[in-house]
């Protein structure tokens, strides 16, 4: 069956041999943005999960592991009613949303029944926590994630730009409506200015603009090394293409949200030169593992993966590496082999730290001719 | 100096595609009182089938200009007659709903067909600048400014010159009273669809090309924008959404350019506010006192 | 007594004077004509001494409580609780409320209770809808529609509509009373019921009558004095026989028979 | 008959009231409502006082407002706010919605003054951009926590939900059926002939907007305390249109009708959710269809009064 | 020429139109009378197909057009002036005339029309680029008979014509539609003014309830005890 097809909730594994009598099955829900403002993230990595699915389904020889689909559309009181169907579901773990606003609706749900989450790009800092605005709180038991903060993305560029890049004068361009965004730019801030940086300027764009022209001018206009672009590649890509044509030729860094082909498509290859940006995922110097991934989503997607699959391709086999070491579908033991899980996977080789929040080093890609040409790990000091 | 005209430019060029959008937006609404928010979703259906037509068949700008026109107008069309005819005699308010939801449909089925990530359009315009002592104005940008006030000055001569301009506002006015005159009033109204569907298929094409990116979502956004501007200007009033516009995109260049970029949106919400409480018919609208 | 006067009063529409120069006077309790060729101003003085309009220049003056109050200018609500009603040339009852609805309506500024009451329906509350409900029953009396008074006021006839009209503005509890072409779109015969009407209500409801008129069998019959504007401009008042007999009103409205 | 609060329709209401909320209360306890059903409870609950303010303002007064979302916006951030700074204690739900409300009068004010003189589409538009400004705003406080939006510990079930909704429904319902409705109504109708009845057009305007913007801030601090995270691009313009969407859908005016759509509307967004990813293109196709075969909306502007019914035995039994 | 046989009008469950026959000769004047709500205007919507009958024919000069479309009814040469005027606002004087030749594409005959148009009213001549709004009550109704001419019809309905208009206007417009008939054009008017439409009439109608109760010779209705009663007041 073409896997591209939506499948609902209807519970659907990815091998045509259904279970048989005493051959145990596990539900995993997948709940994700599959239409609304942020769909492009979630549809990447619903893909991103049914694949881990699939390959495990076929590794088990049956259909072993279920996935049960929901869309939040985006939103994130749709995102606690799913929560909570999830949680009568029966399902051992949760993988999703794609986003930090609706991944906090769903956690105090999901902890109070038990249910392990695994969000694969909830990058919002201390989010894990009780109460993320306050970093003594408690973390949520049941609650882990596979990315890292936005606060060590940030960090870590601002240490790139510095050391290695010798950079000394900075212009920030995010955007205003995003708390992704918003984390990236306090942390490369905060870090960038106590390495004896300056921040010239910091300029917003929102969401769905197309035009960038204007605030491009007058970054034009300014004295600086580095522009750091804390956004998605959807509106970076077509940043970096009219700020090229405009003639800023300074380097422009940016993090995980440039992760995409679509970069590439927007930006045009001829403008992705002296681009920098951190991730955890890089096709660079790939690992079997991860050239296995990225042949396999080919295959079944007849596409490149992006970032976000493959984070969500991670945090579903973490699951299923959880189920398998524990062999059944007791809660408690799951939380445990979760917690003290040592987990290699196409993003990254990880163990938790006491936030639930992997501990793996930044990789910052360097684009030359929007092709990915050299990573190099850093950690903020 | 130099900067203030760079950012003159720069607004006038952004303001030109709201532009672009709104006239369509203010054509039908001035025709047949319909806020068409499913306006900003075929403009994105247009920039999609000129995407679609211009990678499979790799022909160049004119043809996809065109095929994107005449689809987007039989869809409008089509949508009008499915969708909106049978609310003639609704209230506006009903109608508002019917273009929400067909506003939801066309973005979700878009969204499944054509898939949630942007694409990259081909570029099927000459690219290149002028640079007039420092200032620079691309090709392109004069390009768009021009089909823009081409297309308002057309349309403004369709709507009050002809003699289907003439019926479509007969029409608007009273629509018995036009039929009295032996005036099609399905077909004008069709007609009218036709029309400000074929002017957003035009936006969606020339805004692909000049912007290189479209996404199943990118209605929304300059949808809501075109509104505004037409009510900046004066709803239904086709030069208003001329002037509704550039004067956005002005407003956007010159805040994000010497103000914050920060209140580039809320700026702009203050200014309509304003100006509708000083005029409250728009810029260009007549505030006329109902006779009693 | 006088009740109402306007002096030198005008209102332009871009360049053209609508209304110019008008200076009228009404005594308590007449009955006056206001007659014109279409296009004279009539409603639009209408409009002027309801507050609908502003003046452009001149003032009107209303009497309050013993005393001339000058009133140009002033919103239609704060005039019609001075005590002027009136009825509009193209019906305007609010159509989607019942009969009964409509005359509450107008009863709306007599009824004393808060917010408060209303939302938590103290006893005051229903009391005060108890009278109000009772009197507007006995102002639809009066126009006989007791009957419809559960009816949808768009579902009214025509004639009824301007009867409806006529109770709702007595419901604002009104001194002087505009009423703009009430008999428009009435055969004779209902013209006559309307003629008996007025009559009555200015009697029992202690009332000052304005009220244009094209139609001269209800104009003539009623009105004890009638004021003549032509091009916003009065060209002749007095009673309806001068009136017939002016020539400046023959040439310009009344035409030759 | 000495009439006080205490006539035969009110008593039938209070009965109404009590025998729904044991109701629920059996049902929950028997296991028919689960718990997903009860968060379902809680967002038909607050859709309906959001829909109910709203068609106060949009259904009764004929002003065409969308800044609905900016109202409840400033009641979920009162309460967010407020709640973090008590620690989360139970108290702290009902201190925000009372600092939300005294907001929301205050902006609805000033939102009103300048706005209400204008019509139709251009009323829309001005309070569309309010809405916006209130959203721009609160995302760049930092007591808000900006795009980041705050988090939240849940803090009420929906028998709060419920006592809210009949407070709210009660004192909409009163207002409306008063004289100062009618007055409403009359703005509605026609402006002109309603002032010309002494009615002040623009206070029973600003009026209805303050009260319905009271109970859209309740709404958003109900919202706060029961969906664990606020996030300004919750309350965008299209939170507006979605409560527009259940108000027209009802029918415009009628409060039964906002009671029913906000009902049904969950109801077929629950039953979609099994469609996944092609639930919009289903909804959105219903909205067309629903509105073509009903363009007054569900009920029109129908509205279920217990004196009508009792009327009707009254009438019956004359007969007999 | 127009023959209406047992026409019935229905609006939901109100029966408007019961069974009315009538019928206008070439060359005549009709009058039909009847009070408010008596169903006038609903027959002349059904004449120009702007409402649909339930039952009964309407035959126009042979063609049969109780189906028809109101553009096609137009074009067979049936042009209303309804009630209300309902001229064209927003639109000016000259556009407004347009409209009313809307099916025509004969340049000159339209242009020549105009000119015959602007001679019988030389009032709209005045004002050609106004804004019809803007008009008093007697020219809007000069220019709403102005503009059904411009169509050129065989036959004319006229709904109400007088209504609003001050005695001197009445006069005129009465003249105007005799003239307008002696230059060819049938004529079938509705009218509340019982007296001047009964006595300009080669034939009239009394409509109530939706009924033709009375029917005859124009002077003979005028001197007609019953119609004197209920119509002409006395
Ligand atoms: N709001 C307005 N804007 C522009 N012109 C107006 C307005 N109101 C009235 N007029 C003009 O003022 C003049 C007087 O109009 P008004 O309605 O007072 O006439 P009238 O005497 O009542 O006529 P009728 O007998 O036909 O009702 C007309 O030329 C009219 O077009
Ligand atoms: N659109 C409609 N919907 C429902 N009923 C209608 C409609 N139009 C007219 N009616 C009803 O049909 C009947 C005939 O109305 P019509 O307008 O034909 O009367 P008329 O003789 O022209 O009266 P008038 O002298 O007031 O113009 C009336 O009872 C009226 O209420
Ligand atoms: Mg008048
Ligand atoms: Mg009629």
């Amino acid at each position: 069956s073409p896997s591209t097809s939506s499948t609902g909730t209807t519970e659907q594994g990815e091998t045509d041999t259904p279970a048989a009598e005493g051959q145990e099955t596990y539900k995993i829900g997948l709940h994700y943005e599959l239409t609304g403002a942020v769909a492009d993230y979630g549809v990447a990595e619903n893909k991103g999960s049914k694949l881990a699915i699939k390959l495990a389904n076929e590794a088990a020889g049956y259909e072993k592991y279920v996935g049960v689909e929901y869309d939040n559309k985006s939103d994130s009181s749709e995102a606690v009613t799913i929560a909570t169907t999830l949680a009568s579901e029966g399902v051992i773990g949760v993988v999703g949303p794609a986003t930090s606003g609706a991944s906090a609706a769903t956690y105090q749900i999901s902890n109070d029944s038990q249910v392990i989450v695994v969000s694969p790009s909830a990058t919002q800092n201390n989010i894990t926590l009780v109460d993320p605005n306050n970093a003594d709180s408690d973390v949520y038991e049941y609650i882990f994630r596979v990315c890292f903060e936005d606060s060590y993305q940030g960090a870590a560029m601002a240490q790139y730009a510095t050391d290695t890049l010798a950079a000394s004068k900075a212009v920030i361009y995010g955007d205003s409506a995003s708390d992704y965004s918003k984390g990236l730019i306090e942390a490369f801030d905060t870090q960038f200015t106590k390495l004896g940086g300056e921040i010239v300027a910091t300029e917003y764009y929102t969401a769905g603009d197309t035009d960038f022209s204007a605030v491009l001018t007058n970054i034009n206009s300014m004295e600086f090394d580095v522009l750091y672009i804390a956004g998605y590649y959807n509106e970076a890509g077509l940043i970096i293409k009219q700020a090229k044509e405009m003639g800023i030729d300074k380097v422009i860094l940016g993090a995980d949200g440039f992760d995409s082909e679509s970069l590439i498509e927007l930006a045009g290859a001829e403008n992705l030169n002296d681009v920098y940006y951190t991730t955890a995922y890089t096709a660079v110097d790939a690992s079997e593992k991860l050239q296995a991934f990225i042949d396999a989503y080919k295959v079944e997607y007849n596409e490149e993966p992006a970032m976000f699959a493959a984070l969500a391709f991670d945090a579903t086999n973490l699951l299923i590496q959880a189920v398998e070491e524990v062999g059944s579908a007791d809660a408690a033991a799951l939380q445990a082999a979760v917690k003290g899980i040592n987990f290699n996977g196409v993003t990254g080789d990880f163990t938790f730290d006491d936030t639930h929040t992997p501990i793996k080093s930044v990789l910052v890609v360097k684009l030359v001719d929007g092709v990915q040409s050299s990573a190099d790990s850093v950690s903020p000091q | 100096m130099i900067q203030f005209m760079q950012q003159l430019i720069n607004g006038i060029s952004l303001g030109s595609i709201y532009a672009l959008i709104a006239l369509g937006y203010t054509m039908v609404y001035g025709i047949i009182k319909l806020i068409n928010f499913a306006h900003g979703d075929i403009y994105m259906l247009g920039a999609y089938i000129g995407f679609v037509f211009a990678t499979k068949t790799g022909m160049g700008f004119i043809p996809t200009l065109i095929v994107a026109m005449i689809t987007c107008s039989i869809i409008g069309v089509v949508i009008e007659m499915i969708a909106y005819k049978p609310l003639r005699n609704a209230t506006r308010i009903t109608a508002l709903i019917t273009a929400i939801g067909v506003s939801y449909f066309i973005e979700a089925s878009t969204q499944k067909v054509m898939g949630t990530n942007p694409r990259a359009f081909p570029n099927l315009l000459p690219k290149g600048n002028l640079n007039i002592s420092g200032v620079v104005i691309t090709y392109q940008q004069i390009f768009i400014l021009v089909v823009t006030v081409l297309l308002m000055i057309g349309l403004q001569f369709v709507v009050t010159k002809t003699k289907i301009g003439r019926a479509m506002r007969a029409v608007s006015v009273d629509t018995d009273a036009a039929r009295l005159m032996g005036v099609n009033v399905d077909q004008t109204i069709s007609f009218t669809f036709a029309l400000g569907s074929a002017l957003a298929g035009a936006a969606g094409v020339l805004v692909g090309i000049y912007y290189n990116s479209i996404n199943p979502l990118m209605g929304l956004v300059p949808g809501v924008k075109a509104f505004i501007a037409a009510v900046f200007g004066g709803i239904g009033i086709i030069p208003g959404a001329m002037l509704g516009g550039i004067l956005i995109g002005v407003t956007e260049a010159l805040v994000s350019g010497y103000g914050s970029s920060l209140y580039k949106d809320a700026v702009v919400y203050v200014i309509l506010i304003i100006i509708l409480v000083v005029k409250p018919a728009g810029l260009l609208g007549k505030n006329v006192r109902e006779k009693v | 007594m006088i009740v109402l006067q306007t002096k030198n009063l005008t209102r332009n529409f871009g360049g053209l004077a609508a209304v110019s120069n008008v200076s009228l006077e009404i005594k308590k309790n007449e009955l006056v004509g206001l007659i014109g060729p279409n296009g004279a101003g009539k409603t639009t003085l209408f409009n002027l001494l309801t507050g609908v309009y502003e003046p452009s220049e001149g003032t009107i003056e209303l009497l309050v409580d013993g005393n001339l109050k000058s009133i140009g200018g002033l919103k239609p609500y704060t005039i019609t609780n001075f005590g002027i009603g009136r009825t509009f040339q193209n019906i305007r009852l609010f159509k989607e409320l019942t009969v009964l609805d409509n005359i509450k309506v107008g009863m709306n500024q007599n009824i004393n209770y808060g917010v408060l009451t209303a939302i938590f329906r103290f006893p005051k509350y229903y009391s005060e809808e108890k009278r109000v409900h009772e009197e507007a029953l006995k102002l639809l009396e009066v126009v006989n529609l007791v009957d419809k008074k559960d009816e949808l006021a768009k579902n009214l006839p025509y004639g009824e509509q301007r009867k409806l009209e006529i109770a709702r503005a007595l419901a604002t509890n009104p001194r002087v009373l505009f009423l703009d072409e009430p008999a428009a779109g009435m055969n004779p015969i209902e013209t006559q019921e309307l003629t008996d009407l007025i009559r009555k209500i200015k009697d029992d409801f202690n009332l000052t009558i304005i009220l244009i008129e094209h139609d001269m069998s209800l104009v003539m019959n009623v009105c004890e004095r009638i004021y003549v504007l032509d091009y916003g401009k009065l060209i002749a008042s007095g009673d309806p026989d001068s009136i017939k007999n002016n020539k400046k009103v023959i040439e310009a409205y009344l035409g030759e028979d | 008959m000495r009439k006080n609060q205490f006539t035969k329709t009110n008593l039938a209401w209070l009965l109404v009231i009590i025998g729904s909320y044991l109701l629920i209360n059996v049902l929950i306890s028997a296991g028919v409502i689960n718990k997903i059903y009860q968060t379902v409870m809680l967002t038909i609950g607050i859709n309906i006082i959001l829909a109910i303010s709203l068609n106060l303002i949009i259904g009764i007064t004929g002003q065409f407002s969308l800044g609905h979302a900016g109202f409840m916006s400033i009641g979920a951030y009162s309460a967010g706010v407020i709640v973090k700074m008590m620690d989360g204690a139970p108290s702290s739900v009902y201190i925000g919605m009372l600092v939300g409300i005294l907001i929301s009068i205050v902006v609805a004010l000033i939102v009103a003054t300048p706005t209400l003189r204008l019509k139709g589409d251009y009323l829309a538009i001005a309070t569309l951009g309010f809405g916006e400004i209130i959203r721009i705003v609160i995302q760049n406080m930092k007591i808000t926590n900006g795009a980041a939006g705050l988090v939240l510990p849940k803090l009420i079930d929906w028998p709060v939900v419920f006592v809210f909704l009949v407070i709210s429904t009660i004192v909409i319902v009163s207002f409306t059926y008063s004289a100062y409705g009618r007055a409403c109504i009359s703005v509605r109708e026609d402006e002109i002939a309603s002032e010309t009845m002494g009615i002040n057009t623009t206070k029973y305007k600003i009026m209805a907007f303050v009260v319905g913007a009271i109970f859209a801030s309740i709404a958003g601090t109900l919202y706060a305390t029961s969906f664990y995270v606020i996030k300004p691009e919750i309350f965008s313009f299209n939170k507006s249109i979605d409560i527009l969407v259940i108000v027209v859908f009802g029918g415009m005016g009628s409060f039964t009708g906002s009671f029913v759509s906000a009902l049904l509307i969950s109801v077929l967004n629950t039953s979609l959710q099994s469609f996944a990813d092609i639930r919009t293109i289903i909804y959105g196709a219903l909205l067309v269809l629903i509105m073509i075969f009903r363009p007054q909306g569900l009920l029109g502007k129908y509205e279920f009064k217990f004196s009508k019914l009792f009327d009707k035995f009254a009438k019956k039994e004359v007969r007999q | 020429m127009l023959k209406i046989e047992d026409l019935n009008v229905h609006y939901g469950v109100i029966h408007a139109l019961k069974g009315v026959s009538l019928e206008v000769k070439q060359g005549e004047i009709v009058s039909l009378i009847g009070a408010n709500g008596a169903g006038k205007t609903t027959l002349l919507h059904s004449i120009s197909g702007i409402i649909k009958s339930t039952s009964g024919s309407i035959i126009f000069e042979d063609n049969d057009i109780t189906k028809r479309s109101a553009k096609d009814i137009v074009s067979y040469g049936v042009t209303q002036v309804p009630e209300g005027r309902r001229i064209f606002k927003g639109m000016s004087v000259e556009e407004n005339l347009y409209m009313g030749a809307y099916l025509r594409s004969d340049k000159d005959g339209i242009h020549k029309d105009l000119e015959s148009v602007f001679e019988r009213f030389p009032r709209l001549k005045e004002r050609i680029k106004q804004n019809a709004e803007t008009l008093s009550g007697g020219e809007q109704q000069m220019l709403a008979m102005g503009r059904a001419l411009m169509a050129r019809p065989k036959i004319l309905l006229l709904d109400e014509p007088s209504m609003g208009l001050s005695p001197l206007l009445v006069k005129e417009i009465f003249k105007i539609i005799i003239d307008i008939n002696k230059q060819g054009t049938t004529i079938l008017l509705v009218e509340q003014n019982a007296k001047m439409a009964l006595g300009i009439a080669n034939h009239a109608y009394v409509l109530e309830n939706g009924k033709i109760v009375l029917s005859g010779l124009g002077h003979e209705l005028a001197n007609s005890p019953d119609v004197k009663k209920a119509y002409l007041g006395g």
